[in-house]
């Protein structure tokens, strides 16, 4: 799955997109979340207030109890300041 | 059904040429509003900002919220173009243009599609301080989550 | 103090001069609102409006709307422009521009002046039908007497 | 003073401006309306429903009941349709 992060997620993560493989076990968004979470340090300080992170899937808002499914991409970022 | 013209682009935008494109030979529109955002200097504090966006998802996200608009209000015409890339003070960054036969319904959808423009879609803001240092970036208002919830 | 920039004229207006006048080689400004209001056909039932307008008291008029915006909103800037003499289908008719440091001023104010506008400054319209009928004087609406009184 | 009249109260009383003396009973501005009433048909017909009608006493609005004091110039006319 191709993941991708905005803003200081990439700045913290070190990269703008990757590909995943999560395991059978992940569900949802935030279980995607919360196994990125344990790739390492960067990863930890990205994700260390996971109730702020927003997520898209496939390109559309969603909230984190939303099952992946067969989305093709999966965005984490920070709360929009556009405009 | 009017179709909203959305464009996320790093070039500046042509402000008369936007409103011509949306009334010129037209005889039903009452009332065209027009609303830029500007690259504000932060009394000197700020030498750029730099803009992320999510390409792809950003032109989707600005059409879902001007087709929301159009669903509300009786349109004519919706323009909205956002800039990314490093913006300087006095720099125009977005543009909303709505055409109505009616005054109230050009303004509100306006105010509308800018509220709504800042909580969903998918830019964020970067700092540059004029001291040199590399800045934070910017963080959401949570009056800016109000203003989206009074529609 | 911001002074207003106030005319009445036949001439058509040129918007973007107008925004440039307001913002150009500033960097405190966050937000331009512009209203533009243009003749309608009504179905193509209009050939013309015809614009009378108390010379003097129409500019009087609509310097004291602007300052009482100035007074209620932190404005960097407002441009109010109103035309008289005979109007065609698609013609602009009067302009607002504001500019401010935040949004919701900006837009706020733009709405105020055009209600304050409508019921205070001497401009009075007579339709001239396709037809060739010389139509009949424009009742004031009380719709928009409603709208000024919602300040 | 300078009386002036604009859209169809001009077009009823076919001028758009007079000098006109008020007699020294006058004193406001409802006075001076229903005083021009009585100068003909046409001044009939024009200030036939007064509550309709809107005053300006030197360029400034004023309501029926303001005096006329020592005001150079009076407009009558309807409801403003500008905008």
């Amino acid at each position: 799955m191709k993941v991708l992060y905005f803003a200081w997620l990439r700045e913290r993560i070190g990269k703008a997109e990757e590909e995943v493989v999560f395991p059978a076990s992940i569900s949802t968004a935030r279980d995607a979340m919360q196994h990125l979470a344990t790739q390492g340090e960067e990863y930890a300080y990205a994700f260390e207030n996971p109730q702020i992170i927003r997520i898209a899937l496939d390109r559309r808002h969603v909230p984190p109890e939303t099952p992946i499914g067969a989305a093709r991409e999966i965005a984490f970022f920070p709360p929009m300041t556009g405009g | 059904m009017v179709v909203p013209e959305i464009r996320v682009q790093a070039e500046p935008f042509d402000l008369a040429a936007e409103v011509a494109r949306i009334s010129v030979g037209r005889q039903d529109i009452g009332a065209v509003v027009t609303f830029t955002g500007l690259c504000r200097s932060e009394n000197g504090a700020l030498a750029a900002l730099e803009l992320e966006h999510y390409p792809g998802m950003a032109e989707d996200e600005l059409r879902r919220v001007a087709d929301d608009a159009i669903r509300r209000w009786p349109l004519d015409g919706v323009i909205v173009i956002h800039r990314y890339g490093k913006l300087r003070p006095g720099d125009s960054i977005v543009l909303v243009v709505t055409a109505s036969a009616h005054r109230q319904a050009a303004f509100e959808s306006a105010n509308y599609l800018m509220d709504y423009l800042k909580t969903r879609a998918p830019f964020w803001k970067k700092e540059h301080a004029s001291d040199g240092s590399s800045g934070d970036w910017v963080a959401a208002k949570q009056a800016d989550e109000q203003a989206a919830d009074r529609w």
